[in-house]
């Protein structure tokens, strides 16, 4: 498959949901999709394009937006791809990938742990790093690590 | 144990031994003409008790001065020392390296424990993060005393590399009370054995 | 082989003292001292002062000599430098976790967790002094000793549950669980076993046991018996593959997790106690105890002290093999250990007890010669 | 007996690292558990913000402890690519030579706490002793026992010293000969089966569903190793094959890890053929100034006027020792980069204990946990 099919296919069946589909090194490509087909577009991926595996589940703080990315293989195809979806940074919600993919569970929940990700639908959404009731999400951009902060406050406190 | 008991009528034979003669004979016979060898057996047994008290009243007070026993535990204490065994980051690596067939710990009587209740020595070897802090604490208070610390690596010292980060204590002395620091990032197990000496010999020079 | 008995030996240390003693007091004081019920009563007390110190000192000399076998299985060298090649290693231990902190966690239960350090240490070395060691090292032939060791040593699990479950802790708590259900599991087995050894010799009566192996020790004959008394002692000592108790990859610590200090120590002396204990029943019941082949030049056993200086060096090598099980197998799982123990050893131990028979029998055989003292 | 929830760890023998596993029991049988992780995180995706790339890579030595050069070696593929950079191919080889010795180093660390974990407790000894062999090579090279700082981004830091490659040779022959013991130790053993045969069963779907990679995906029968399905570095001119299993077990895992270094053995010998052949540079020539220097003086303003830098993402899956690792770095056109995301395999296979370890006893714990091969530093980062 490549990247120009890939992106025939997806427009076909999601038109406007499907914001492009960019070349990416090393990647079959990386598909910026509307966070709204979240779900029905990971069900794609995995049913109808063969991407069984879920290797990573990201974000990143671009200060006015954040972004949640998302990496498949395919074992038939023996390619990665790549979906990424903006959010907004008042209300990054978007929908959880743990029904499509169960080892999208502990992804997720580091993404809402140290960028703020809300995933709706996700089974058991707590922090997995930092202690529960830890005031900040550290890889934020205004989180700067030089600064005192109060979890150790916190934690003498228990 | 004074004499109402009248005097023998006569002097028993030395055959009969010390036992036999001393079993019925008053104690103010002796030191009477024809009876030598009882007397000095006798004389030596009234001397035994002062002599046993003052002994033992002078061995209580070097004792007391911790001059007898202590130096006793203090040997045994610094010749036996079980450290936890956990492993916090990369210094537990060199750490179980240390008990490895080529350096071998265990020539010291270094012998790792999983019970805290059995260890009297805390080898934080690795980063500790605010997390495990007070679980670090937890470990260090369930070790009956006498107890020691030591904190392997940089992070342990100070933080190392990850000082600035957002949930590592900058050092573990913030935490519990440290022995020996140990340099290096992980320090070899030459070094880890050297601070493990090194506790040795402040055992020995400050008491326990 | 001398007539000198370690109670004799501590009958004469008692009177030699109680007359050197009665010099200080008065007439009356001084009959009572050196009369014949004193005089017991105090060899008694050495007797079992020399007793306490053996055991002791053999456990510690265990443990080194585990610590250095081990460290060579392992390729290294175990403990080396305190005293000469680390002979000193394990009092210092020792002396170490006696001045250690004493301490019961505050909601573990006081009796017990006080009680069953205790309670295990004694019985572990109450065992070891009715075991007789050499004709002269012999505790009281008593006609049943062989049942009363065992008897004692199947104290054992009762103490352990007890402070286990004084300690309040899961892992002791599921350590002395297991603990109970894998020694009552072996009880059966270690039984049979030495119902087969009680058919070849005739006797409950460790000494009589020995003295009817002056033909042939009882492994030859009782091959399977041996077998089974070696896995069972495993089990019962719970060493490896069977220490699941103490199993530390899952149970910290096992029964012990919550013990410390002096507490500890006891639970680790009585353990060596056990292991020796089990060594020289091994020893006693299939290796001849203290005698050697008949074969063997006379020098090598007409030394003083010959008797014990063979026995311990059986006993030692017997436990030497435990250890290099320890070295080369791993731990199995509880259910595997009981089905093991049930469905393999306890027939094995039956089988043995047949051939046992058969062997007796085949002794009365006018073919073989019958061998009046066999069998009873 | 009632249920009861068991917490395993953080201080406890069986998680070789600070992590921490809730068992629910019922008697000896386990209902269900929770893992915890994150007592070692130490927030090395934040400080790599905050730091020079070459400064990271002294990060992913400490990420991962026992496969530090297999961690190097993927922050550098994905750092080359946000960077543009090619290395030299020498470079390359000795990379591939660095990560699969360190995959062995890595995997004779695992057998040796592997087996302790199970009650054998002379080959944790022994693994100690051949591991040092691996070490002490690494030392001659790179300087460091555990913690090298050997790979840059355009090459590496310096070339092999003279002999070494011989050295190599016979650490390989010698371990060959140990590889033999190790399974006469652990495979002839009837216990050793009685422990780890049908423990710890996870599928091939099932496994893949639940995102778990490595060796515990490729013992239940799977072919995918990265290094052959998608050849980073100079791994599709090498020859070797993808070591399998297909009972899915605990069994299964320890002889895929056992083939994986016989295979690795094998990679290493064509790579210093290799080596021995084909002597040239280690470094990039063209290299960026500020990449040339091996400290750059983050902060010097007169430095920072003459940087020209290439904006770009890189991203990089790497057969590491104890799964698929994932970087990927987003590079602003800063000194830094801008955001820095692994992916650690011993997060998502220690994650899927919720699937395989309910309905085996507490005694399989230690086999089946240690069968995954944890490395905390790698799962918290």
């Amino acid at each position: 498959m490549k990247t120009n099919e890939l992106a025939a296919r997806l427009t076909s069946k999601f038109g406007e949901g499907i914001l492009g589909v960019d070349e990416f090194p090393g990647l079959l490509g990386r598909v910026r999709f509307d966070a709204a087909i979240a779900s029905k577009l990971f069900h794609t991926f995995r049913d109808d394009l063969g991407f069984a595996h879920l290797t990573m589940v990201g974000a990143i703080d671009w200060i006015d937006h954040r972004e949640v990315f998302y990496t498949l293989w395919s074992d038939a195809d023996r390619v990665y791809v790549m979906l990424s979806a903006n959010l907004p940074s008042d209300a990054p919600t978007i929908a959880s990938a743990v029904p499509v993919w169960p080892s999208a569970n502990a992804h997720e929940r580091e993404a809402w742990d140290l960028v703020g990700i809300r995933f709706e639908g996700h089974p058991d959404l707590r922090r997995i790093f930092m202690p529960e009731g830890y005031a900040y999400h550290p890889l934020l951009r205004s989180f700067k690590i030089h600064e005192p902060e109060d979890l150790e406050v916190k934690v003498r406190s228990e | 144990m004074s004499g109402q008991t009248p005097l023998p009528a006569k002097v028993p034979p030395a055959s009969a031994g010390p036992s036999a003669a001393i079993a019925d004979m008053p104690l103010e016979v002796i030191g009477q003409p024809g009876v030598p060898f009882v007397e000095i057996e006798t004389l030596r047994a009234r001397e035994f008790i002062p002599a046993a008290k003052e002994a033992l009243t002078s061995l209580l007070k070097e004792q007391a001065n911790g001059k007898l026993i202590r130096p006793v535990f203090n040997w045994a204490g610094r010749n036996s020392l079980f450290p936890l065994h956990w492993g916090l980051a990369c210094c537990a690596i060199e750490f179980a390296a240390a008990f490895g067939a080529r350096w071998d710990a265990e020539r010291f009587g270094v012998v790792p424990r999983s019970s805290p209740r059995q260890c009297d020595l805390l080898i934080v070897n690795g980063t500790v993060t605010w997390k495990v802090a007070h679980k670090l604490i937890a470990l260090y208070e369930q070790m009956p005393e006498p107890k020691w610390a030591i904190a392997m690596g940089n992070c342990a010292t100070g933080g190392g590399p990850f000082r600035t980060a957002y949930s590592v204590v900058p050092g573990v002395d913030k935490l519990i009370p440290v022995d020996v620091y140990i340099a290096g990032c992980p320090p070899r197990p030459e070094n880890l054995l050297d601070g493990i000496l090194r506790l040795e010999q402040l055992i020995k020079e400050r008491g326990a | 082989m001398s007539t000198i008995t370690l109670f004799s030996a501590s009958d004469a240390i008692a009177a030699f003292l109680l007359a050197h003693i009665a010099y200080v007091f008065p007439a009356p004081v001084k009959g009572w001292i050196t009369s014949g019920d004193v005089v017991l009563g105090l060899a008694s007390l050495i007797f079992g002062v020399i007793l306490l110190g053996a055991s002791m000192i053999n456990t510690i000399m265990l443990i080194w000599w585990e610590r250095k076998l081990l460290g060579r299985f392992m390729d290294r060298r175990g403990a080396m430098h305190v005293g000469f090649a680390g002979l000193l290693q394990n009092f210092a231990d020792g002396l170490k976790l006696f001045r250690k902190d004493t301490f019961r966690p505050s909601k573990a239960d006081s009796l017990g967790f006080w009680m069953s350090p205790t309670a295990y240490m004694v019985t572990s070395v109450v065992i070891f002094g009715i075991l007789p060691i050499s004709t002269g090292w012999n505790g009281g032939s008593l006609p049943l000793t062989l049942l009363l060791a065992l008897v004692i040593f199947s104290f054992a699990p009762l103490f352990i549950f007890l402070g286990a479950w004084a300690s309040n802790n899961k892992y002791a708590l599921i350590g002395g669980m297991r603990s109970a259900a894998q020694m009552i599991a072996y009880e059966v087995p270690i039984l049979l076993a030495v119902v087969a050894v009680v058919v070849l010799s005739g006797s409950f009566n460790l000494t009589t046991i020995v003295l009817e192996q002056r033909n042939y020790w009882f492994w030859a004959p009782l091959f399977l018996a041996l077998i089974v008394f070696l896995t069972g002692m495993l089990a019962e000592m719970e060493r490896i593959p069977f220490d699941l108790p103490e199993a530390e990859a899952e149970l910290v610590e096992g029964w012990n997790t919550e013990y410390g200090g002096m507490l500890f120590a006891f639970f680790m002396l009585a353990d060596y106690v056990r292991y020796l204990v089990g060594s020289i029943l091994v020893v006693l019941l299939f290796l001849g105890g203290w005698t050697l082949p008949t074969y063997v030049p006379s020098a090598l056993t007409s030394f003083p002290l010959a008797g014990i200086f063979w026995f311990m060096v059986k006993a030692y090598l017997v436990f030497g093999g435990f250890v290099w099980v320890r070295a080369s197998l791993p731990r199995i799982r509880t259910d595997q250990l009981l089905r093991l123990g049930w469905m393999r050893m306890v027939p094995l131990a039956l089988l043995s007890v047949v051939l046992a028979a058969l062997v007796v029998a085949a002794h009365c055989l006018p073919v073989l010669g019958c061998v009046p003292s066999m069998g009873g | 007996m009632s249920e009861m929830w068991v917490n395993m760890g953080p201080q406890h023998p069986m998680t070789h690292g600070l992590w921490n596993l809730r068992v629910r029991i019922e008697g000896e049988v386990i209902k269900d558990v929770e893992p915890e992780m994150g007592y070692l995180h130490r927030g090395i995706e934040k400080i790599s913000e905050d730091r020079h790339y070459n400064e990271i890579i002294t990060l992913m030595d400490r990420t991962c402890y026992v496969a530090g050069l297999a961690w190097e070696q993927l922050f550098i593929v994905a750092a080359e690519q946000a960077l543009h950079i090619t290395p030299p191919e020498r470079a390359e080889y000795i990379r591939v030579l660095s990560a699969e010795f360190q995959r062995i180093a890595s995997h004779i660390m695992w057998y040796a706490a592997f087996v302790q974990d199970i009650g054998l407790m002379t080959p944790f000894l022994y693994g100690m002793r051949d591991r040092d062999l691996i070490l002490d090579l690494f030392q001659s090279y790179t300087g460091g026992r555990l913690t090298y700082e050997y790979m840059r981004v355009g090459g590496v830091r310096n070339d092999l010293p003279l002999g070494l490659t011989d050295r190599c040779r016979k650490v390989c022959d010698w371990l060959m000969d140990r590889f033999v013991e190790y399974d006469r130790l652990c495979l002839s053993s009837t216990p050793f089966h009685e422990r780890c045969d049908g423990l710890g069963v996870l599928e091939a779907p099932e496994a893949i569903a639940y995102g778990v990679t490595g060796p515990m995906l490729r013992s239940a029968g799977s072919r995918r190793d990265l290094r052959k399905d998608r050849p980073y570095s100079v791994y599709d001119k090498l020859q070797f094959d993808v070591a399998t299993a297909t009972t899915a077990d605990v069994t299964g895992r320890y002889l895929v890890r056992m083939e994986e270094m016989r295979q690795a053995v094998r990679i290493i010998r064509q790579c210093l053929d290799w080596l021995d052949d084909h002597p040239g540079p280690v470094m990039a020539a063209q290299l960026p100034r500020w990449l040339g220097a091996p400290y750059a003086p983050v902060g010097n303003e007169a430095y920072l006027l003459k940087r020209n830098y290439p904006t770009g993402v890189g991203f990089s899956m790497v057969e590491e020792p104890h799964g698929e690792a994932g970087a990927y770095i987003v590079n602003d056109g800063g000194e830094h980069p801008y955001r820095v995301k692994f992916r650690s395999p011993v997060l998502i296979n220690i994650w899927a204990s919720k699937r395989y370890l309910p309905g085996y006893r507490v005694a399989d714990i230690p086999p089946i946990m240690g069968s995954v091969d944890v490395c905390v530093g790698e799962c918290d980062r």
